[in-house]
């Protein structure tokens, strides 16, 4: 068991990529086929470039605000791909990449950020919950998920995400207490990117590891290498093996960083230094996945060129499209409030309308 | 018919749901093994099991997180909350996510489910068992908020809670859940949510009130008998959203309203009340429309609970005031 | 005398506050080292140091419940939480305990500590950083609600709030942060909380508003200014315990109110203004008091926000409507 | 250090004076002096005293809901012993004996139970806390006081006590998180006398042990035999030099059991069994803590006898004077909503008085 070989508390980390693209585990290397291979990549690669993207869009004031994803792309998609398409996706908030993996559409994902409700309204079958701003506490969602599934024997397995800084919410130790207590198929990510906003992960908590937590619940933790999709991957697996069987929830911490701001409105260069950006820029997750894909064959720098050109146009094209759509019908936000609209609010609506008849 | 108290009717209507429905399911504090501290899902755990009627760890963020997964994935969950005063932990649940899942995604995922408690004072309890924070819960958009006062209206509203498609925040006034019995038919019914109940007509004022304070107006009519006043009672059942027409028919009618709460004054539900029949009665009013409330006090302990409670001496008085004015 | 923002001018007096009184102390997530996300306790730490502007972990119980226990420690805690919207998960702190402790020990333990959040919309932000919940905590015993509109307040206010020997909320009209600059005195001095400011006087019409609000409502009064309409503004400032003097005189004046917030309708602040209203000034009223508020419906995300916030043109017509009633 | 000599993760247990009052372990017998030892078992005496009368009292109706300590004697005072009159006490509502022994007196205290406020009105100088119900709350207020005696540069300690049901609370993860990233002077205490009402500690978490959790906040944790004083004395006395020396916080589980029910208005025989009940019977912490004493030749049958009979009459005096105090008047329930009362509260008073007054 790699929660047995890669003891948190014995200092391990699962790695199976290092950062210069070698595998330094051999035996861990999984059998992923080819497809699936690239399109993890692919789903890496739009991921990153979207982010680009729309940080330039947004510094034109064309977006609103924004949770940059750029560094994370190798936690998500990586743990994603261990995943079948009827398994359960609970994001935070900075899961772009991980969602775009699981079929998101990016039009969907970019018009949340660009201030629509309808972005959270992703097709049911995709099984990727609406984003969660309060933090942590999607996670108590994500074990009443896998209560229900398992209750109803359903084989699918739930993935939450949280952040470092979130792991210190009330709300995490319960999610987690939760799930171990009823052996419930949940798989804990925290994305530990380093920082909450200006807080680094060393004034958030004491804990030697975020996966050291595991252990106050009585259930399996690893520490991996966030920014390797492989180690990812297999640390999911595994997880997902075990919730299926009945064993209950794993904790994984996915040591990765944020490349860019918290959001579009932070400026970290107030709390952070250039050469712990440098020192987790040489460790992109995309670069080391290229050389991967490269040493299989499966990449080249043509393809990448042609793939990023397709992106660029790709995301453009859509942040265009999003930008036409200009403002939400008064019907909309008025309509999912309940089911059917008690009579007191539909006057509400009503004198609201009148007065907009009037007024005109 | 079998004769049942609120709780009695409040347990065979989890029981009849559960029965009907395997979707349906109960969860909570001691609310499995023991069946709850009052016993309100007693009986729950052996017959439908443990996976059915489920005895959570002590986290209220988690049983209210974990009912709202619970729905999303299929379920229509009935989460417990021991006393209302233990809802707290678990407000930012209800508030951020609870009430917003379906706006949020634009009716994608929706939330079949209910959160009951137990809520009011007058039984003499530790601190943190007494409050009424109905009218916190109601100013959310997107809950319902429905308070039964009688055996039959706790099934009819606890069935009908179960079948919304949305959550509904079900208050239980814990103080009369043992106080009379009433005939309650066996057959599955529905108390729609969102209407008030005239329990006794009259011309010359409306009276207002829900939960145990229905009970306490009933009496502070009896005490009243003599008096030649003629008083309109409803029972609003209803907290979110509540039944205007039927206020406003009867203020029309009576001229003169008076609501009855036990829940602090300030910014609580009598306001709205007031406001409400402000809009929908003002030219009809002969005496302003008046509410008899908690104070702005902590509910105290019992050795000063009467100060705060409301008693139908009280309610009597003001009955009068207001047809005097 | 200097001109400030609201922002700066909270910044300057949570400096001098410390400056002047050791015990002061600030705490909340990112509001050490960086001085909070939108920079009121910037420069605080470089000054007082980390152990006196501190940066919590992430988690509100933590920072209200650490807060009430700084408070019967010994100091003066003010506790900045990042968004109105995430003080959800501190919600069982300020109700359980916060509001308590005083009445729960009669008078021994007594919290001396602000509590400060950003609120309301119109800044085109994410989901929960809009919320307008300032009656929740008004309809709490023991608590203290005040919300500036000017930078002059936004001092004083502070200023007043952590020299109160109880917990006072203090909410923070983000909208209007930056938006305009006043004469703010550099020497200490206190608004006094539970007084309202007639900020215009006026003899058709009371207006109460609080927060952005007010700005708006200035607005609606200079679209007015053609229609021989005479309104006399509040500026209610303090929502717990509010300023029922200062309405009763100006609505026995006037003989119409409005209360225009940008809380939710329903059991929201203005139900509980217009309630008082009917009381005090029942007999001189010459149009229902009237609100213009909220809709109910969770605020929308940006796209759709311009539906919710309350326009001076909406203000103005408002006030038209109530003038011609 | 006994943190980590007796580390959970290797499945130890920190005794002393074993069941049958023998010391199991010589050398970490502490050097109490005898007025001290007795002081103990006294508090622990009276506990156990006014817990069997506040019983009887309940039985017949003259007592509200109380909350039993039989049992868990030892966790209490055993702690207290250990640290200074200056140092706080930070309580949840089981914790009689403690409160005793830190100089509360028995008559505030079930003034609380009769249901009046003016039982929390302990005299500031003892550095009791007032009663806290909801669950695990109070554990932040430890943290809270902890922190500002340590920037007020006061040489004092704060013990936080919370029960096993309460280690599931997202507050608990919150408060010990927070006094370990400021390595505060804090000592929290789980009291797990293994049920939660009617949920037994194995439904509450799948944590080995509940000291297991102080792994998450990177804090020493250690179980240690809750019915044995001397070994609660030791370990608290370890985390007080921890804490006074800005090494931060400790968590102790103290392994106990509730005898009694829950409050007076549960009834455990629904949910575990007599046999498990005579198992901690015979773990009694006065029963083994009366032959320690004795081999030391501070205590015997007459002592025992004497004291008790003193105790009775002085708990059953108490608890008449209490009857006699009857209601609360109706200013007290007004005065302390603030220190000045708003005109709108006066009000509201003074129309309830002129209520009174007419009826009258
Ligand atoms: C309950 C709550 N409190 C505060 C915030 C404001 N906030 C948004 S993101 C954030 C930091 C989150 O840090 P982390 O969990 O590490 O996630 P990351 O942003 O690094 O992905 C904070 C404090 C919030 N969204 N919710
Ligand atoms: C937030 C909250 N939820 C629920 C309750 C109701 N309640 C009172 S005591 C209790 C069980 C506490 O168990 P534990 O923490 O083990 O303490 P013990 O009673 O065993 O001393 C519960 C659920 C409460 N007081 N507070
Ligand atoms: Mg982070
Ligand atoms: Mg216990």
């Amino acid at each position: 068991m790699l929660t047995k070989k890669f003891d948190p508390l014995k200092g391990k980390i699962l790695e199976v990529l290092n950062h210069e693209g070698k595998i330094v585990n051999e035996k861990l290397e999984p059998k992923i086929d080819d497809d699936k291979l690239l399109k993890m990549y692919k789903s890496m690669l739009l991921g990153r470039i979207a982010d680009t993207k729309a940080l330039q869009f947004q510094r034109q004031g064309r977006m609103l605000t924004y949770a940059p994803i750029k560094g994370q792309e190798a936690t998500q998609v990586g743990s994603m791909a261990a995943l079948s398409e009827t398994d359960w996706m609970v994001p935070a908030f900075r899961e772009m990449a991980g969602m775009l993996y699981k079929g998101a559409s990016l039009k969907k994902l970019f018009l949340y950020w660009y201030g629509n409700e309808e972005g959270n309204n992703l097709d049911k079958s995709l099984k990727i919950l609406p984003i969660s701003v309060p933090i942590a506490s999607q996670l108590n969602h994500a074990s009443g998920i896998a209560y229900a599934r398992k209750l109803l024997k359903k084989e699918e397995v739930v993935a939450g995400f949280v952040g470092d800084g979130g792991t210190s919410q009330g709300e995490f130790h319960e999610a987690l207490n939760f799930s171990a207590v009823f052996d419930l198929p949940t798989i804990f990510i925290i994305q530990n990117n380093q920082w909450a906003i200006s807080t680094p992960r060393s004034s958030q908590t004491k804990a030697e590891t975020l996966a050291h937590k595991a252990i106050g619940y009585g259930m399996p933790g690893i520490q991996v290498d966030g920014n390797d999709p492989l180690a990812m991957y297999i640390a999911t697996e595994e997880a997902k093996k075990r919730a299926l069987k009945g064993d209950g929830p794993t904790l994984i911490e996915a040591l990765t960083y944020r490349l860019g701001p918290h959001t579009t409105s932070d400026d970290p260069t107030i709390y952070r230094e250039d050469k712990e950006v440098s020192y987790w820029e040489e460790r992109d997750p995309l670069k080391r996945f290229k050389i991967y894909l490269e040493n299989k064959d499966l990449w080249d720098d043509k393809k990448e060129e042609k793939q990023r050109k397709e992106y660029t146009d790709f995301v453009t094209k859509t942040f265009k499209e999003i930008e036409k759509d200009k403002f939400v019908d008064l019907e909309e936000v008025f309509n999912y409030t309940y089911a059917e609209m008690p009579k007191d609010l539909k006057d509400q609506l009503d004198d609201y309308k009148s007065y907009l008849k009037e007024v005109k | 018919m079998p004769l049942k108290t609120i709780l009695s009717a409040i347990n065979s209507t989890l029981d009849q749901q559960m029965e009907k429905d395997d979707t349906v399911i109960s969860l909570g504090e001691d609310a499995g093994f023991e069946g709850g501290v009052f016993r309100a899902t007693k009986g729950l755990q052996q017959k439908y099991g443990k996976e059915r009627s489920i005895d959570t760890p002590l986290a209220e963020s988690a049983i209210i997180g974990g009912a709202l997964g619970m729905a999303v994935g299929g379920l229509k969950p009935v989460a417990e909350i021991q006393f209302s005063g233990f809802v707290l932990p678990g407000f930012n649940q209800i508030v951020a996510h609870v009430a917003r899942f379906r706006n949020r995604t634009r009716g994608t995922y929706t939330l079949p489910m209910v959160i009951r408690m137990p809520y009011g004072g007058g039984i003499r309890a530790l601190e943190h068992h007494s409050e009424s924070l109905e009218s916190i819960f109601g100013h959310i958009p997107g809950l319902k908020v429905v308070i039964p006062s009688t055996p039959y209206d706790a099934k009819g509203l606890l069935t009908a809670a179960i079948k919304d498609p949305d959550p509904v925040m079900y208050f239980e006034p814990k103080r009369i859940y043992r106080a009379f019995k009433q005939e309650v038919p066996d057959e599955e019914y529905s108390v729609p949510i969102g209407k008030a109940k005239v329990l006794k007509k009259g011309t010359d004022i409306t009276v207002v009130a829900w939960g145990s304070l229905v009970r306490e107006t009933v009496k502070a009519m009896e005490l009243l008998k003599d008096e030649g006043i003629s008083v309109e009672l409803i029972d609003l059942r209803t907290i979110k959203p509540f039944d205007k027409e039927t206020i406003e028919k009867s203020v029309k009618k009576t001229g003169r309203f008076l609501v009855v709460h036990e829940a602090y004054k300030t910014f609580g539900p009598g306001a709205e009340l007031i406001s409400t029949v402000n809009v929908k009665a003002f030219l009809y009013l002969e005496a302003p429309p008046t509410r008899l409330t908690g104070h702005d006090i902590t509910i105290p302990l019992p050795k000063g609970e009467h100060h705060f409670i409301i008693s139908p001496e009280r309610i009597a008085k003001k009955i009068k005031d207001v047809v005097k004015f």
